[in-house]
Parts: C-alpha cells; structure tokens; sequence
C-alpha cells in the first residue's frame, strides 16, 4: 500500500512535487502557510486535479493526468482531516463517525470517539461541541473509514497539549498496526519529529528538502525554511528498567539513558528526540553536575549554522546527537573532528512528549 | 360541498407533488453541483413555464396537445384516450407548470451545502448516490419542503389551465377552484363559503403535517 | 357516475337546465352531468375534442358553424330564445326600466360607476347587450364604467354584488330563485338588438343518455320548466 | 396584440414584486433568526395565502372588500374610489397571494447563513440594519432573487382572481392572461398566439436580465 | 478600559469564572479542550448570556444579569478572533478587513493586511486562501475594529513558526501602544508565557488557576492540568550590545547573559523565558563547558514536583530561576535552602522565540 504522490501545475500555485510514502510509513508534509500542502493533500483524496499528476497506491493508478485515470473521491480510500473540520453538521459525532464506515457500527463508532477522547459525546451534533472536540471527531471519522491512506491536515491544531500526546500515541499505534501509508501536514516541528520517518518541506509549491527526519532536521537550511531553530537527533533505545526515584533506564548503544518515567515494559523500543540546544558538550568528563546523562562520543563533524551557532556532529556508538553551540565555545574548546567529547543531557530536558514508541520500520531502519 | 371537486384537486396535486418529488431533487441537485457547457440553456428551460401565464400555457397545450396534433394523436394511440380534458392531461400540464417551482427552491437548498461537507462526503467513500440520501438531501431538505409545499398549494390553487383545457367535467377536470368560481356564479354563496373553509381547513392540515413529517423525515434521514 | 353524459350548457341556463336534470332523472332515473360556462369557450374546447355530448348554446350562430365544421351530428334544434334584463342591486342608485332612461339619466349625472356585462367578444349575451346599448345610443358614453363577465352568469355576479350599480344579464337569471331576491330589473325591447336564438345539438359521440336528455328538453315537462325562467320558446 | 393589457401586467406584476420585495427580506430574515412565542402562528399566517386557491381568495376578497364591506368601505372614504374592479385592488390582492413566494423561499436563503458568519458581523460593530444590508441580503440573495422571480412570474400569469374581481377592464384588470383568454374563446387564435409568443419573449428577457442584474448587484453588494 | 467578566451557568457546562484584565495587559486563557474557553470569550462578546453574569470595560457594563444590562455585540466594541475564522464568504479579505472598520478605509486595510504578512493578497476571497492565510485574515479583521476589548480564539494554531513570530511581535507592539486588554486562548504554552501578563487556567467551566503568568508556570498543579511538563521561569533583562561573533549580550540583575542575536537596539528591554528543564546545577563553577552562561545564586526553594523530579528555586539577584532536576541529582548534590548554587544556561537553548519586547506593564511590573 505505498503512496506515491506526483503533482505539476501552475495554479491555482505553481506546484512541482514529487514523493512517495510506504505502508506503515509517516510522512511529514511541512512548510510555511500557503504553500501549498492542504493542496496537495486534495490532489491525493481527489478534490483537486493539477494540470499533470499521478497519485497511485500499491502501484494501483488513483490519478494519472498521462493515462486519463481518475478515480473520483468516494473511489479512493483515503481517510482525510478536513484542516476545517467539514464535519456533517447534521449528524451527531457518532453518525459522523459511522458515515465514514462501510458498514455502520455503533460499538466500533464508540470505540473510536473513545479513543480520541470523546467518550460519551457521541450523540452530540457538532454545534454542540467545542472546536477542539470538533477537530476529534473529524481525526475518528478519518480513521473510521480503515483506509488505504491517511491524510491528516493540521489534525490536531484545536487540541490542548495533554490530549494531543494521547492521540499521538493511537496515530502511532494505528499505523503500525493498519500498515497504511499517513501525511501529516503539521506546523509543530515536535509533532513532525516525533512522528515522522520522513519529511517533505515545500515551500511555494516546491520541494525545498526530502529526507529522513533525522536528515531534514539536521538540515539548517530547511529548518530556516520552517522558521526553526531547533534542531534534534533521534536516538533509538530500549526500556531497560523502571528506578524506584521515579527514573527510567533506558540502554541506548552508547550506554545508560536517565529519562523521567518513560511509559512501557522493559524491553521496548523507544526513540528519544534530544534536541541540539540542550546538549552541553565537554572536553573533560565533568563531575558535580546535576544532570545525569554525560555521553561520551567524538566529534563527526562540525558545522557553521545560521549565525552565532555551530552544530557539532557527535558520534555515539553508532548513532550520532546533535549539539548545537556558540561559535564561541566551538572556539573556546577549539573543537575539530575526531575529537573525543562528552555529551552532557539533562534527564528533565527529555520531555514526556519528545520519547515514543517506534513503529517497526523504524526499528528496521535503524 | 363539492367532495368530487376536492377529492380530484388533492388528487391532482398530490400526482404532480409524487412526481415532481424526485425531479425536483436530481434536477436541482444537478443544477446546483454540475457545470457543464449549456447549463444556462438548460437553466433557462426548467424556467420557461415560470413565464408562461396559465392561458398562454393552457392555450399551448390545447393547441399542441389536441385530438388534431401529432403529440395527441401519438398519445391517444398509446393510452386509448386523448390527453385533453382528461384528468392525465391536467396532470401533465401541472407537472410542466410547477416545474420551476420544484426546482428552483430546490437548487437554492442544494447550492446553500457548504462544498467542504460534500467533499467530505466523497472521501468517507460516500457514493454519489448514498451521498445525496446521507448528505446532501438532509441538508437540502428545507428547500426540497418549500418547493413541494409551494407545488402543492400551487396546483391546489390552479385556475387558468384547467378553465382552459379541462373544460370542467365533475370528477374529472372539475376542480375545487373551478367549483368554487361556479358555485358563485350560481349566486350559491353559501356553498362557495363553506368549500373555500373546507378547502382552507383541509390545506392547513396537509401543509402543517408535511411540516411535522418533514422535519421527522430530516431527522430519520440524518 | 363517470358515465354520465356531460352538457355543456350557456351560462344564461345555470338555473334552468339544473331544474330539467333534476327533473329528469327524477322521471327516467338516468343522470347527465351539467358544465356550465361561456358558449365561446365550449365551443373552443368542442373543436380541441372535449367530451360533451349535448351541446347548448346561447347562440345560434356556434352551433351551425360547428355543424358545418363536422363535429356534431346534425344541426339540432333551437330550443329558445332568449331576453335581455337590465338588474340593479337593492340599494342602487339606478332604478331599472325598459328603455333604460334612467340608466342614461344617472349616467349622464356621473353617478354611474360601475355597470356589469358579459364580454361582447365571445358570451352572446354581451353581444346582445351592447346591441342595446348602441341601440339606446349610451355604448360609448357607458364604455368606461364597463366591467366584463366571462360569461353572463359572472355579469350577474358582478352586477348584484353590490360593487357595480347593475348590468344587462339574462331574463332567465333574474327570475331565478336564488337571484331574484337580490334586486330589481326590468325586460329590454326584444327589437333592440338581434333575437338570441339558442340552440342545442348532440355531438357526434353522443349516447343513448344524451339522445334521452335531448329528447326530453323538448317534453312538455321541460318546456315549462324554461318557459318559466322567461324563455320564449321557439313555435309560440 | 393588445398592448394595453401587457403593460396593464407588467405594470401589476411589477408593484407587488417592489411591495414585496422589502416585505419578503424583512419577514423573511426575521422569520429566519428570530426565536419568539407565537412564531408558528405568524409563519402559518405567512403560509395561509399559499393555501388558498385564487378563486378562493378572489371571492373573499370579492366578499370582504366589496362595496358594501367595512373594508371596501374604509378605502373608499379614503382613496375616493372602489378595491373592487381596480387596479389597486388587483395588487393588494396579488400581494396578499403572492406572500408565500416571496417569503418562503427568502427565509431559506436567509436561514443558510452560518450563524458564526452572522455574529462574525455583529462583533465587527454591524449594527442589524448594516448587517443586513452587507452581510446577510448577499449571502440570502440567491434565495431573494428567486421569490422575487417566482412572484413576478407567478403574478404575469395569475388569472383566477383577476377573473374573478377584475372584470376585465381594459387597462385596470384586463391583464394580458385574461387577454389571451378572451382571445382563445373568440376564436381569435392568431391574436392569441402573438399576444402569447410576445409575452414568452418579454417574461424570458425580463428573467434573463432579472438574473444578470442580481448577479451584478449581489457583486456590487459584497 | 480594563475588562471585567464575571460569569456563573449550569449550561451548556457548568461554568464559574471571574477574572479581570486591566488596559494593555494581556490575559491567557488556558484548559483542555471543552473546558470553556470559546464559551467565555462569546459570553465577552455577547454572543452568549450566561444565566449570571457581568461583563464590564472601564466600569461600563456591557453585560450584568442582575441589572438587566445586556448590550448586544454589535454595540461591543471588541475584536473576536472566532477559532474557525468565520470571514464573509462574499467578501475579498481586504472588505473583510474594511467591514469591521467604522468607516472603510482600503490604506488602512492594506496596511493590517501586510501587518499579518498577507501582502498583496487583499484581493482574495477566503475561498481562494489556505487555512493558515484565512485565520490571518481574521486576525486583521479584528485588529481592524480598534476594539475595546480583544478576544483572541487560538488566533495562530493554523500559521506556521516564522510567521507566528513575527506575529506575536505586532500583537506585543500593538497592544502596548493601544492599551486595550487582551484575552488570549491558546493551547501553545510558549505563546502564552511569552505574551501573557496574567494567565487563566479553567478546567470544566471552574477556575483552577490565575495569577501572573510567572506564578502558574510555576505551580506544577496548574502545569499538570494543562498537560505541561516544562515550566520556565521569566528573566527580564536589558540588550547591552550584539557582538561580533552574533552574540548579544543581555544584561540581567544577576549579571551578563550570552544569547543568539536578540533584535532591538542596545537599552531594549526583554524578557528572557528560560525553561527550568534546560538548567543545569553546579555546586563548583564548572570549567570548559560549552555553556557560555553561569548564573551565580542560592537555592531558594526546593518544590517536590510529580513524578521523578523536583524543582528548584534559584535566587538570582533580585529575581528567580528555576531548574528543574531529578530528585537523583537533588539527594547527589546534597541541596538545601540557602546554599550557593551556579545555574548552568546554554545560550542557544533559549530559542528566539523566547525572548520578547517586555511591554510597558511588565517593566513596571518588574
Ligand atoms: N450547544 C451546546 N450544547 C451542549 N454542550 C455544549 C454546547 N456548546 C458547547 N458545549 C460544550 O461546552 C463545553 C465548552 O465548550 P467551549 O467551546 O467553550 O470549549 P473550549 O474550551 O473552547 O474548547 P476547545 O479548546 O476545544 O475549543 C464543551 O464541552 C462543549 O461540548
Ligand atoms: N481558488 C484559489 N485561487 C487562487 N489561489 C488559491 C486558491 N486556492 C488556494 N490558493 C492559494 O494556493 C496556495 C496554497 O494553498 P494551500 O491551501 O495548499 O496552502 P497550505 O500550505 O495548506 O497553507 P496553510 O498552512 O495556511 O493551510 C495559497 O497561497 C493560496 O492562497
Ligand atoms: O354563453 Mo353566455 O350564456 O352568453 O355566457
Ligand atoms: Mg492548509
Ligand atoms: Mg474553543
């Protein structure tokens, strides 16, 4: 069930784009407002046809501007998140639900509203909710509709914080188990890093940078693009043991991770996103310190960011962290590759929300 | 009181309310969604007999209709009866007089779906046709409502046509609205008052629970 | 009952003819329906196929234009001849006479407003009317108070409605029970217009029911009944 | 081709669409966001005229507005002439009939409009007046349009009261149907079927131009 | 015209909430989704009567049940940022933007227009905008009414990071130089903390919450029940110079801070957010460390948060800092209240966006 996705037009934005997403795989679609991803998306779920494109799924032709294939929408089995909504606003949350189903089902209806934390708002017509509940309903009636390809738009914009790293977690979920291939338009850089395998930054209606997110994230060009200035690697690692003061352990390949409690039974596979501004580096093994992790590594590579900052490529073990500092301190530790390093990171900087399960392709690729 | 007269007039209302019913809904649902070269010709026919007054109407029928037209002639060879003065004849020409008042409200009621929800209805793998029974007619369904509520009191009302071609034989082109015009002719007042009241009650009642079973029917429909 | 022969029968009849029906049906047990309009339009809808099987016009004239053209089966037979009446509401400022010296007088005072009768274009009985209105030399003068009946049963209508101050309507529907009550009138000059001699004929698909029915206008029972609602009846 | 009647008809149908128009996006608005007791009763009285059959209502107005009627009465000591057999009366009487068409579907249009949409104009310091005139009549006005296309047609062909309160007089109420009408009866069909194209001609330009107009104007509005 | 609200309904949610917003001061309002947020700023508005409830600006009442008060919206003069934009379908942005003025002014429309980086697109009907381009738009159309009161519904969640910067620069220069009261809903809590004055925390229609935005970023109850676990302190500071090296130099109480290029002249005051997740302690001032910033102090405090953590208070001058550490690293160092403490800072862990123009009422605040 990969998705491959081919658009160029000249309006109503000249757009050249061209990617593909496997089954099971994340792509996150970023850029800046107007550029053109809720238009692509459409291309995708048939709303819209560009002058020349080709959207297929499992080599399946959808679209095909050359062959004068195109399937209309109802045709398509995607699942997409209206950015507004476009709920049915005649129909309760459940019903708009189960519009989405083959088959309607009330019990899978419930079953979903719960899982987007709507648990016993089912009868509710979407004037009676507020935005943010709107916003899950349109997320379960995506998801309702068990298909082939998962276009969410923004869909998790209108939701506060605590819940979104709930649904975070059954998008996960979800696509590991249904094996479909998801685009995510976001403007949350965390959201995209955390869910993402990869990324397509567009930007006027081109692609800008295409890439794995660790790729894309290390890339001071496109995250400009994306008004970013945080940076981060991903670090794989596994749940080693739960520590009675509330820490977990955590066995990533360049030795022991403390994070706050990370959720999960030993044994699980975990990515943490450790962000380059909140690594401190140090020739010397430093002592006294309250933070609890200090990884020794060498210096990759280093490289002249935008302005004041450098980033320092540190390899550990087999991966690699990114530590972005002053071209001072660069100076001032007269770092040069090949260097031996200590990584200094703070437990309490790996927020809950910057470790997640990793889906099997991630596991695979890594 | 004329219960032949009545008994026909809410017969030949209900027939072109039963007819114009699923015109109305996929004439204007078309009209509202589809774009196509020619759709303003064919926008402008669906309005045509809006313009015509009854007589034109009632003369163009009884002139193209007739024993001695080939349209008369074809259908009496069919049908085994002529057209005219028949009460088909009055159903045929009701449906063709109401036509825009079918599909006008309609269209509006179709045009005034928001384009996102129709969109949405297409990517939850709604076909077209489950969509206008899921989506779009539920939607539309108050301006559906007013173009049958507007058809019915409209052909309940009819006059001009039927004084023109049914040539008011009771109990089959004699209806109410003609029986009340002759029953003041005949200086029978009292009668005309008491048909007028009947018919008045009795449209109330029929509009008041197409109301009550509309608004049911939206519900049901969601 | 959808069996029942339809006559189609002038306005100028309304009263009369109901009178017959009932009459014979209550003698012979057979029904007819009863279509009562204007001669012009029954005419029309004669030649367009409708579905009468007597018809009785106001006019002679119609009927043997419709016998020459093929649609009946003979030239029938003139049943009666009718009178014109000049009928004013009660509480009108016109009083009604033969000559109609009073509806000149009050029309020469302004004091005529509105004055009712059939439309001269197609009812016979409009077309006798201003016969006689030319006839007494007030047609013009009367021209534009003038409001139409589709057909002289509505010139009635409109002239005893209390909206107009009389009109020129048919003899036979003033002597009527249910109108007489509501005013007064007066019988103009037969000589002041051209005789409506009324004719009535079978089509040609007319039935045994309506030969009967035709037959039976021209009974003695019949006869009576039209020579009560001030017919002249043809051979007296 | 009796030109007296056509103008007679437009100049008729032309001042019940102007009395109706205010009226239909004054009630028609009203009956659309505002929530009152008695709300049913008023949008049933709305509805009442659509339920009468011309005739019907020709001879209640014949009955109520005659000469001798309170009515009647009334605006003859005011107006110095009659209700009855004239023009004004023929209006008031085609307003009365023609409420339902033009409230009806106005209050569809009116009802489509996103209630945020609305408040959106509120906050932006509308008063109702100017919120209705910037905000709500564009976005009504394919509803406005229609009521006012279906009255003016509606009203070009009514004939069942005319028939029975005008009295055909030439340029009061002889109306172009009732021309036609006459003409078919007196034999006249040459007259009646130029008399007929001409009217087609005229309703269809007026429509076309109806439609083009509002398209600009509801630009011109926005 | 500070704004006071006061509102008490068992519909459609139990709701009890008062809180006051004086001239210039800007008011976050924050909670989960479905907690009362939109139904409070249409209370404002006027677009929903609570069944008790008063609604004042500068005394005036605009609303008071008890008395019978009740101004309808349109004699409100607020702007409201609806959070599904709700523009006039029929209107190009610029008549959208010229439909909320007094009396139309197309300079002045162009001129808000290009104040929300949608220059050049004043022609447009909303239909023919992305999402992120039409919540602009209404963002504009709001500023367009010079309102008494601005209400603000999640007025960025659709724009991205570059954009939304800049943003909330013309939100903090307006709002100083109108000195209306600004209520802000968001679910961004680095939006909220870097534009608020004050915050409001509801959960269920109840104020769970309000105080300084200082006080509730620091009150782990406040910070759970908005899904949050970073807290971060405010630091105001003052622009010395910018270096060479792309540097600039704050000046705070507690002594010289090295950060990435800070716009403003030399002698603009900031504040400075500095996560209490990203500090790091150090009895001993540590030597060659990346880090360019060493705050001296003393442990002022030291709060037991949730879970695995604690959160320490740190003196510095006359202001505070938190460093949030493992209860590890706590029992490590031995801390207790009054001892001597270095507060280790990255400077490029403070993102750009963490830093903004202080407001008048701030300084004095401060
Ligand atoms: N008409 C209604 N009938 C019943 N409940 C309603 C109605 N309107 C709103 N609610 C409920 O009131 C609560 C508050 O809604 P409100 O829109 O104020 O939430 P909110 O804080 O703005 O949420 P969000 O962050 O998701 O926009 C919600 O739980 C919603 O479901
Ligand atoms: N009908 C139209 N006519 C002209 N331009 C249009 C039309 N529809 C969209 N656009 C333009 O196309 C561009 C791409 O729109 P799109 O909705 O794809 O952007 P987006 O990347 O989803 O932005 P956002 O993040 O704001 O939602 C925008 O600049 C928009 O203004
Ligand atoms: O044919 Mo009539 O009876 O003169 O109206
Ligand atoms: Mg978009
Ligand atoms: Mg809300």
């Amino acid at each position: 069930m990969a998705l491959e996705v081919m658009a160029r037009a000249a309006t109503p934005i000249p757009l050249e784009v061209a990617f593909s997403v496997a089954p099971g795989e994340l792509l996150a679609l970023v850029g800046h407002s107007g550029s053109g991803k809720t238009t692509l998306l459409r291309t995708i779920a048939g709303l819209w046809t560009p002058a020349n494109a080709r959207v297929a799924v499992d080599g399946m032709p959808w679209l095909d501007t050359g062959a004068r294939v195109n399937l209309p929408s109802h045709r398509r089995r995607v699942g997409l998140v209206f950015q507004n909504y476009a709920l049915f606003p005649h129909m309760s949350a459940a019903q708009n639900v189960m519009a989405a189903m083959d088959r309607a089902d009330p019990a899978e209806a419930d079953r979903i509203l719960d899982l987007v934390n709507l648990h016993g708002l089912g009868a509710r017509k979407p004037a009676q909710l507020s935005g943010g509940q709107q916003q899950r309903v349109a997320v379960a009636r995506a998801l309702a509709r068990r298909p082939q390809a998962l276009l969410l738009d923004e869909p998790f914009s209108a939701v506060d914080r605590a819940t979104r790293e709930k649904l975070y977690g059954e998008i996960i979920a979800l696509r590991a188990h249904l094996k479909m291939p998801v685009v995510l338009v976001t403007h949350d850089v965390n959201e995209a890093q955390l869910l993402a395998d990869r990324m397509v930054v567009i930007e006027k209606g081109y692609v800008l940078r295409e890439g794995t997110t660790a790729e894309v994230m290390a890339d001071a060009v496109a995250l400009r693009a994306m008004g970013i200035r945080e940076m981060a690697a991903m670090l794989p690692a596994t749940i080693a043991e739960h520590l009675p003061d509330g820490l977990t352990r955590l066995d990533a390949a360049s030795g022991p991770l403390f994070l706050p409690m990370v959720e999960g039974a030993p044994g699980t596979r975990v990515r943490v996103r450790i962000m380059a501004h909140e690594v401190i580096l140090s020739r010397a093994r430093p002592e006294g310190l309250s933070a609890q992790n200090i990884l020794a590594g060498t210096v990759a590579r280093i490289v002249p960011g935008g302005g004041s900052g450098v980033m320092v490529h540190v390899a550990v073990g087999e991966h690699g962290i990114l530590a972005r500092i002053t071209c001072r301190a660069a100076d001032q530790l007269g770092l040069k590759p090949g260097d031996t390093i200590h990584a200094i990171l703070k437990s309490m900087s790996v927020a809950r929300d910057h470790v997640a399960r990793a889906t099997d392709r991630q596991q695979a690729a890594e | 009181m004329d219960w032949t007269a009545l008994d026909l007039s809410l017969r030949l209302a209900a027939w072109t309310v039963a007819i114009l019913l699923p015109v109305s809904v996929l004439l204007g649902r078309f009209l509202a969604f589809r774009q196509f070269r020619g759709k303003a010709l064919v926008e402008a026919l669906v309005m045509l007999p809006l313009v015509l007054p009854p007589t034109v109407l009632g003369f163009y029928l009884l002139v193209s209709f007739g024993r001695s037209s080939p349209i008369g002639q074809a259908w009496s060879s069919v049908f085994g009866q002529q057209l005219v003065f028949s009460f088909e004849g009055l159903v045929l020409a009701s449906v063709l007089f109401n036509l825009p008042f079918a599909v006008q409200p309609a269209q509006r009621g179709f045009q005034a779906i928001p384009a996102e929800v129709r969109e949405a209805a297409a990517c939850c793998g709604m076909s077209p046709l489950r969509a206008l029974w899921k989506v779009d007619l539920p939607l539309a369904w108050p301006g559906v409502v007013t173009a049958m509520v507007l058809t019915f009191a409209h052909t309940l009302g009819e006059f001009g046509i039927v004084l023109m071609v049914g040539g008011s034989i009771p109990g089959e082109t004699k209806t109410i609205a003609i029986a009340i015009y002759d029953r003041v002719q005949a200086f029978d007042t009292d009668s005309a008052a008491i048909m007028s009241a009947v018919l008045v009650a009795i449209s109330l009642v029929t509009i008041a629970v197409t109301f009550a079973l509309s608004a049911r029917v939206g519900r049901r429909l969601s | 009952q959808q069996d029942a022969p339809v006559v189609a029968a002038a306005s100028d009849l309304q009263f009369a003819v109901e009178e017959i029906a009932a009459a014979f049906q209550a003698e012979t047990g057979m029904r007819v329906r009863l279509s009562m309009g204007s001669t012009g339009n029954f005419a029309r809808q004669i030649r367009e196929g409708a579905p009468f099987q007597i018809f009785m016009a106001a006019d002679e004239q119609f009927v043997l234009d419709l016998h020459r053209d093929g649609f009946t089966r003979d030239e029938g037979d003139l049943y009666a001849i009718g009178r014109l009446a000049i009928m004013v509401p009660h509480g009108s400022a016109l009083t009604p006479d033969p000559e109609l010296d009073n509806l000149a007088e009050m029309l020469a005072a302004g004091r005529i407003t509105r004055f009712a009768i059939a439309n001269p274009d197609h009812a016979p009985y409009g077309q006798r009317a201003r016969e006689a209105l030319m006839t007494r030399g007030i047609w013009d003068d009367l021209q534009p108070f003038m409001v139409l009946g589709e057909n002289v049963s509505q010139a009635a209508a409109f002239a005893l409605s209390g909206n107009a101050e009389g009109g020129i309507i048919a003899h036979s529907l003033a002597l009527a029970p249910q109108v007489a009550p509501q005013g007064t009138y007066a019988l103009i000059p037969e000589d002041w217009h051209e005789p409506l001699r009324q004719r009535m004929v079978l089509l040609n698909d007319a039935g045994p029911v309506a030969e009967a029915f035709y037959d039976y206008m021209m009974q003695p029972a019949a006869r009576a009944i039209m020579e009560r609602y001030g017919f002249v009846l043809p051979g007296e």
